[in-house]
């Protein structure tokens, strides 16, 4: 039951290795942007995968609580947030990227963008 | 009185379950578009509504079952329109010349 | 019990990235992601992280899918040339993988309480929250004013992406009145009574979210997201042309740097009544008293400056003309 | 921490009289013969300065400039001691007479951009001083590279293909050896010893001892490849391709009495002649330089074009010099430095000659200069008393510093040097006189393209003077040589 | 009562003037306020530089939450230097820059380039004062996001390939720096640099520290353009506008090895005994390949700004090879150079921007007989690249000094990284002279008579900087104070 415990770790660096593949491997710039954002993904399931605490829930504490109840840590939780909204961001500029090299090149794979730059 | 709620909204969930189920092997099996839509909303309607009423058996009077009843209100106006849209515009894009592959095997 | 459910998402995660990452169609390939991300919201809550599931489920799958149909639609659909060079990436990806798997051995097992993440500064976190700032939500306490840098740092992050996009595809030029293409799906006439029937909700329900953010899980970047979601479909719904005339580009850009300038102004405020930078206690009379103003503030400016940068950026994509 | 008195402020005067030169020669450049003049009384103001600080410095003064701090206990200092006020005075001296000399050499040929070429001759006379008059070797370095970007541009100076790559060649060896070899050397001095000062005695004793010292020593005389012993000469004859003023200012006024300067100072003031003379492993240098004199003239027999023979008898006569100081007696020191006022003016009177030739006639080849002696009585009588200070026969100034060299090798008993020099000298009666004799006693066997007798005048009295100045060096040599032997009284 | 708060100002007064120039008007006014508040900027770096020089370390709790809790600001020498460099480029780019912006950049888009430039220098400002481990994440990725957008306004259209390559490794590179952050805290719980580091001694396993040095390390060399993950840098710079470049090409790489060695040294340092050696030969060996790889690439290279990002790289691998001698020479000469070379690379792009700006083009062919028509600029251009090299008289020598100093007390070791060191300004000697040459020696293309000398605007912040170049050249005792402290403070916490 204990190895069940580190499954988290693997599927993050399962998908860190996937998202790092399609990167590396996928002349098409859109793809390399979803396989970018697979790849921090992976780091978010990383951060969270932290806070869970047995028997905890969600750090909520209403007015009057009980002082027992046990809460997972909310600290990863905040820094996810943070990259969440960093991951959306540099999505939507790659996207524009992409499609302000689709109307200059007429092609979003990049082998054919650089030997159209290398000829030139 | 606690048992029977609860054995009926097991048989909900279970129900709810075996729809999606079916739903999910109609959306494979069927050979065109058209039917699939068909395989696809079943299991959005019918497991959704079974699933969600299963829940709310379980969650009883409290707040999470109102929210869970305005979430079923909320399905049950979206799916139908989805699977519409997505039949309209199969149509309308077939005859705008657009190479729509309905009939896929 | 709880473990069986994250080994079933974890593993239909792995496949659905695998699936991602193989498609040649890109159309496909967002619409996988946006699953992905579903997933991983699903995920994020069964590890009790309520507030980053809602983040994930609304900007991961909702927005992220928007600007991918809207990327796609403006350059190609389909990966033309084949991938390249497989053995050196595979045995960089390989070893990099070994070298973790090996690591991982000796992290903390999932969810023991005596790990030392739960030692250190979270305790603190977690007794002094209802004491000093009696914000029921720990996270949002945590985001808004403990760690409140950070989550400047981060709008202004949502605005840069705005100015981004912005300074590549250039402010939408909508066309005069006669000529609006109406390329709205407004001649479908169920959805667009479904549609008019559910913006006001989804509206309704993102000022919830935006003004329950202290007290369950919520806040202003969830919100705005919610709000920009009704919005775009709203746009989808009586086409970009109408929408832009009812919501100019210039004016969403202005909100949104409008949102990011309250932030900072908070923070410049308490600067200027004498308290460090973003320190809200200053804000009013009673340091409590102003820790809630500070954080209904800067909550306010964050779902502002999101709500209006995922609107602008959608705008420009959608407003591109194509060339 | 700036110590001023008198004679500082004049050191502080020296340096900036031909940066003042060379500015004002920049905006007079519309009017040439306000530039000319311009630089002949920058040239006249910097020898009357330098020459006022010889009767103080026979006296045992020793006048100082400390300016700043670059790097903890170096300053940028500088201070007149014996050998570099031999070296200013020589080069600013012989700064007047090739600028008179330039003038009638730029009109005869009209070269391009003169007033570029005086600027940078100014300029690198203000490295010159630089170097002379450099209390540590960070500062030394400092002007030592400024020399080397200062000259290339005139090695460059016609800007085609042939002196581009020939300044490519130029740059490439003395950068390259000064940042390659001489910069570790002096950080490696600093590391162990912690001070870059000139102090007679040497500051690297018991700092190093063994094969070391070897090492050091080799990085120096490498380093400053000015001085182009070889392997490293490729660079001199290769600066051939300029025009005859800049093979003047570069064989005989400053770049490679600098480079040839900077080992002589390093020698007595870094290592310390004792000290040296003590370790075994400094026992390299004198096989080396020999080696060099005697290669260098058996390429100059060989050579048919005047400038490039003149160019390899520097590269022995720098290595002359070498040795002289590799013999480590205090006699040959002084010998040394004697040597470098001697071959200044030998060398820039054989260079007067062969620039006043070719704008004549332009005639470059030896074996075109049948007869010449016919046509141009002066020019050769010049180039006959410059070719006999360079062998060592008694009325010119050769004779002088070769006597102090031979006296102190007789000193150490070092016989490969007496050989060497002896050797040398018949080797350069072999490669002078056939010229002398083909211009005097045969008849012209190629026609001048235009009837042609002397140059201009002003190429004129640039020769005679210098060619006077030989004779004179001989004659009052005694000031001279009292002022050397301060630099080793503490020797004797 | 500013005073105290003069650590966070470099920070909150960009962000603050951000969306106001975006929403300026016309360009003019927008560049006014750039260039306003980059001054600003730099005046409280000066500020800084005198009270850390006066009273060492200075902590600042953002929010007023105490240290470990709250995310608190440390300005110590070491930031002061980086902040000097950073507003110091900035303003520079920014005065000397108008005229080739206005060439360069449409108008209707200025002030969006501008605001983007305000949010990458407050970002910039950011990491040098952080002494959070995540606050630096999210700043690096603002100075990331707007570096892609300055860079992506490049004048032609290759700017867009190279702008989308640098986003995607240098998303990589901050995921990883990620990772690392995220594996220390969860071994130890904490984010706050000092914290990581006291606690760092007492974690029983010791490898998810050595995978959270490795992520950090790896994801820093990325950013900081180190040897083998350099490819997206010199593309970068050659296509970006001349401004951007002069204001990137200071300051970013610098950034990301300000952060590296505040890392290795602050946190890793103490935490487990050998570290110091994996960490020195590591970046040892990168640093050397990548000063002779980057020089010898650089010679071959046709277009005069790619040819200095490759010289950069080579430059880079002079600070790392500084830092990996883990001696208080080393990490201070390493220090020195980042000044010093900050100040020489952004001379030399801003001479290039004022070539591009007259002459049309960057490659050697557009350079022909620039001599003659430019020779202002070309000067400035030849002494800046003397300066590279490290011909004395000039800050580069005094770096090149400090640093085979450093090399030899390491013994023989210290003979290869000298003969290194040598070998690869004898390669800065060729590339620049090919330039030189090109400039000097050739006649001018046909019709390019017609050009004449850089705007003033240009020519006077050139100047300036070939003037500050040989002060420092000459009296180096500022840098070299600040570079001591901070070798100081970096290496007595290493111990």
């Amino acid at each position: 039951m204990e190895i069940l415990g580190l499954y988290n770790y693997w599927v993050f660096a399962i998908l860190l290795l996937i998202g790092l593949y399609a990167v590396i491997t996928k002349p098409n710039f859109t793809k390399k942007l979803i396989g970018l954002n697979i790849f921090q993904a992976a780091i978010f399931l990383l951060y969270i995968s932290m806070d869970k605490v047995d028997g905890g829930t969600a750090p909520i504490i209403p007015h009057g609580a009980a002082k027992d109840i046990i809460y997972s840590n909310p600290v990863p939780q905040v820094l996810i947030l943070t990259a969440i909204v960093v991951g959306i961001s540099t999505t939507a500029l790659g996207l524009a990227l992409v499609v302000r090299i689709r109307e200059a090149y007429g092609t979003i794979e990049e082998d054919k963008v650089i030997s159209m730059d290398r000829d030139q | 009185m606690e048992q029977v709620i609860d054995i009926i909204s097991w048989i909900c969930l279970l129900g709810g379950a075996l729809v999606v189920l079916i739903g999910g092997i109609g959306l494979v099996r069927f050979p065109d578009l058209f039917t699939r839509i068909h395989a696809a909303s079943l299991a959005d309607s019918g497991g959704a509504i079974l699933v969600i009423v299963g829940c709310m058996l379980q969650a009883g009077l409290t707040l999470a079952g109102v929210k869970l009843a305005a979430i079923l209100l909320f399905l049950l106006f979206t799916s139908p329109t989805a699977g519409y849209a997505l039949a309209h515009s199969a149509i309308t894009a077939k005859d705008d010349g657009l190479d729509v592959d309905i009939e896929s095997d | 019990m709880i473990i069986v459910f994250s080994l079933f998402l974890l593993t239909m995660m792995v496949v659905v990235a695998l699936a991602v990452v193989e498609t040649r169609n890109l159309f496909a390939a967002a619409m996988l992601t946006g699953i992905f991300s579903f997933l991983m919201a699903a995920n994020f809550f069964v590890l009790d992280a309520a507030d980053v599931a809602l983040t994930e489920a609304a900007v991961g799958a909702g927005v992220a899918t928007v600007f991918f149909l809207g990327a796609i639609a403006l350059s190609s659909e389909h990966e033309h040339s084949a991938s390249r060079k497989f053995g050196l990436a595979l045995l960089a990806v390989a070893s990099t993988a070994v070298v973790i798997l090996l690591g991982t051995m000796e992290f903390p097992i999932l969810g023991d309480g005596s790990a030392p993440v739960h030692q250190h500064v979270a305790p603190w976190y977690l007794e002094k929250t209802p004491e000093l700032i009696h914000v029921p939500n720990v996270v949002t306490a945590v985001l808004a004013s403990f760690r409140g840098y950070d989550t400047l740092g981060e709008v202004f992050v949502v605005l840069t992406a705005a100015i981004g996009v912005l300074s590549l595809l250039g402010f939408p030029r909508n066309n005069s009145e006669e000529n609006a293409v109406n390329d709205g799906l407004s001649h479908q006439k169920i959805l667009h009574i479904v549609g008019k029937l559910l913006i006001p909700l989804i509206i309704l329900f993102g000022l919830y979210v935006q003004f329950h953010g202290d007290f369950g899980p919520g806040g202003g970047f969830q919100a705005g997201t919610i709000i920009a979601a009704a919005l775009i479909l709203y746009a989808l719904l009586s086409g970009g042309d109408r929408a832009r005339r009812q919501m100019p580009p210039r004016l969403l850009f202005g909100m949104a740097c409008l949102g990011a300038f309250i932030y900072a102004g908070v923070g410049g405020t308490t600067l200027l009544l004498g308290g460090n930078l973003l320190d809200y206690s200053v804000l009013s009379h009673d340091p409590v008293h102003g820790q809630h103003l500070g954080i209904m503030l800067i909550e306010f400016g964050v779902g502002l400056a999101v709500a209006s940068v995922m609107l602008t950026i959608y705008h420009a994509f959608a407003g591109h003309e194509h060339r | 921490m700036t110590g001023f008195d008198s004679h500082g402020m004049l050191l502080g005067m020296i340096l900036l009289i031909p940066l003042l030169g060379a500015v004002l020669v920049g905006m007079a450049s519309r009017w040439p013969n306000l530039r000319e003049t311009g630089s002949v009384l920058a040239a006249l103001a910097l020898t009357f300065a330098v020459w006022s600080l010889l009767p103080g410095a026979l006296a045992g003064e020793r006048p100082e400039l400390v300016l700043f701090e670059i790097l903890p206990n170096v300053p940028f200092a500088f201070k007149a001691e014996p050998l570099g006020l031999l070296f200013a005075a020589l080069a600013s001296l012989l700064w007047v007479v090739s600028t008179i000399y330039s003038m009638g050499y730029m009109r005869g040929n009209n070269e391009a951009h003169q007033t570029r070429f005086f600027m940078l001759f100014a300029v690198a006379l203000f490295a010159a001083m630089g170097v002379a008059f450099s209390a540590n070797l960070l500062t030394l370095f400092i002007f030592y590279e400024v020399l080397t970007v200062s000259t290339y541009p005139l090695v460059t100076h016609k800007g085609d293909e042939a002196s581009m790559r020939a300044g490519r060649v130029y740059f490439g060896i003395l950068i390259g050896a000064s940042i390659g070899l001489f910069l570790p050397a002096i950080i490696w001095t600093y590391a162990l010893t912690g001070t870059l000062d000139f102090v007679p005695g040497g500051i690297l004793e018991g700092h190093l001892a063994g094969p070391a010292v070897g090492l050091m020593l080799g990085l120096y005389v490498y380093g400053a490849a000015k001085a182009a012993v070889m392997p490293l000469h490729r660079w001199l004859p290769a600066a051939m391709v300029a025009p005859t003023p800049v093979s003047a200012l570069l064989h005989a006024v400053a770049v490679v009495k600098a480079g040839v300067f900077t080992i002589v100072k390093i020698i007595i003031y870094v290592f310390g002649v004792d000290f040296l003379f003590a370790t075994p492993s400094s026992g390299w240098l004198v096989p080396v330089a020999a080696f060099t004199v005697i290669m260098a003239s058996l390429i100059a027999l060989r050579q048919t074009n005047l400038k490039r023979l003149l160019a390899y008898s520097t590269i022995s006569q720098l290595s002359y010099i070498v040795l002289a100081t590799a013999i480590l007696a205090p006699l040959s020191q002084v010998g040394a430095a004697l040597h470098i006022a001697a071959h200044g003016f030998g060398k820039i009177t054989l260079f007067f000659a062969a620039g006043s030739i070719y704008t004549a006639s332009k005639k470059t080849d030896i074996t075109q200069m049948n007869g010449i002696g016919l046509r141009m009585p002066l020019t050769m009588g010049a180039f006959a008393i410059g070719a006999l200070s360079m062998i060592g026969v008694p009325p010119m100034a050769g004779f002088v510093s070769k006597w102090y060299m031979l006296g102190g090798a007789l000193q150490t008993e070092n016989y490969l040097a007496i050989g060497t020099i002896i050797l040398s000298t018949v080797l350069n009666a072999a490669y002078f006189l056939p010229i002398l004799y083909r211009a005097f006693f045969l008849t012209e066997n190629v026609a001048p393209p235009r009837e042609h007798g002397e140059a201009n005048w002003p190429i004129r009295l640039a020769l005679g003077t210098t060619a006077l100045l030989t004779i004179a060096f001989f004659v009052f040599n005694g000031p001279v040589v009292d002022l050397e032997m301060q630099l080793v009284e503490t020797l004797l | 009562m500013l005073a105290a708060q003069y650590p966070v100002l470099p920070v909150i007064v960009p962000l603050l003037s951000a969306p106001i120039a975006a929403l300026m008007p016309n360009r003019s006014l927008a560049w006014i306020m750039a260039s306003l508040v980059s001054a600003l900027v730099f005046a409280t770096a000066v500020a800084l530089t005198v009270i850390v020089s006066a009273q060492g370390m200075i902590s600042y709790e953002v929010g007023g939450w105490p240290a470990p809790y709250g995310i608190e600001v440390r300005v110590d020498s070491f930031s002061v230097v980086m902040l000097l460099v950073i507003s110091g480029a900035s303003t520079l780019a920014l005065i000397s820059g108008k005229a080739s912006i206005d060439a360069q950049i449409p108008s209707d888009r200025q002030p969006l380039f501008f605001a983007a430039w305000l949010l990458a220098l407050a970002a910039y400002s950011g990491i040098a004062v952080a002494g959070d481990a995540f606050n630096i994440f999210v700043f690096m990725e603002i100075s990331s996001l707007a570096g892609y957008v300055l860079i992506a306004n490049g004048p032609d259209r290759r700017a867009l390939p190279a702008t989308f390559k640098y986003l995607v490794m240098g998303t990589i590179g901050a995921s990883f720096y990620l990772i690392g952050v995220g594996l220390a805290y969860m071994m130890t719980g904490t984010l706050n640099i000092a914290d990581l580091h006291a606690r760092l001694g007492d974690v029983p396993y010791l490898r998810p520290i050595l995978l959270s040095a490795a992520f950090v390390t790896i994801g820093l060399a990325v950013k900081a353009a180190v040897f083998p993950l350099h490819v997206w840098m010199p593309n970068a710079y050659a296509r970006a506008p001349s401004a951007v470049a002069v204001f990137l090409s200071a300051c970013s790489t610098k950034a990301a090895v300000y952060v590296m060695l505040r890392f290795d040294f602050m946190i890793f340092g103490g935490a487990f005994a050998h570290h110091d050696v994996q960490f020195s030969t590591v970046l040892m060996s990168l640093a050397l390949l990548g000063m002779l790889i980057g020089s010898a690439v650089a010679i071959y290279e046709r277009d005069v700004k790619r040819m200095l990002g490759y010289s950069s790289v080579g430059q880079i691998g002079y600070i790392l090879l500084g830092a990996s001698m883990i001696s208080l020479g080393g990490v201070s000469a390493g220090v020195i150079h980042m000044f010093n070379h900050a100040m020489i690379k952004g001379g030399l792009f801003l001479a290039m921007g004022a070539l591009v700006l007259r002459l049309g083009g960057g490659t050697l062919d557009d350079l022909k007989g620039a001599g003659r028509t430019m020779p202002w600029t070309m000067g400035a251009f030849v002494l800046l690249g003397l300066s590279l090299i490290g011909m004395p008289l000039t800050a580069g020598f005094i770096s090149k000094w400090y640093l085979v100093q450093a090399a030899l007390d390491l013994g023989t070791l210290g003979i290869v990284l000298i003969a290194a060191i040598l070998i690869s300004s004898l390669m800065a000697v060729v590339y620049i002279w090919r330039v030189v040459e090109v400039a000097y020696f050739q006649s001018p293309q046909a019709g390019a008579s017609k050009h004449q000398e850089a705007p003033l605007m240009m020519l006077v912040p050139l100047w300036a900087v070939v003037l500050a170049n040989v002060y420092f050249g000459l009296d180096p005792s500022i840098p070299v104070d600040l570079a001591t402290n901070a070798a100081n403070i970096l290496l007595e916490h290493a111990k």
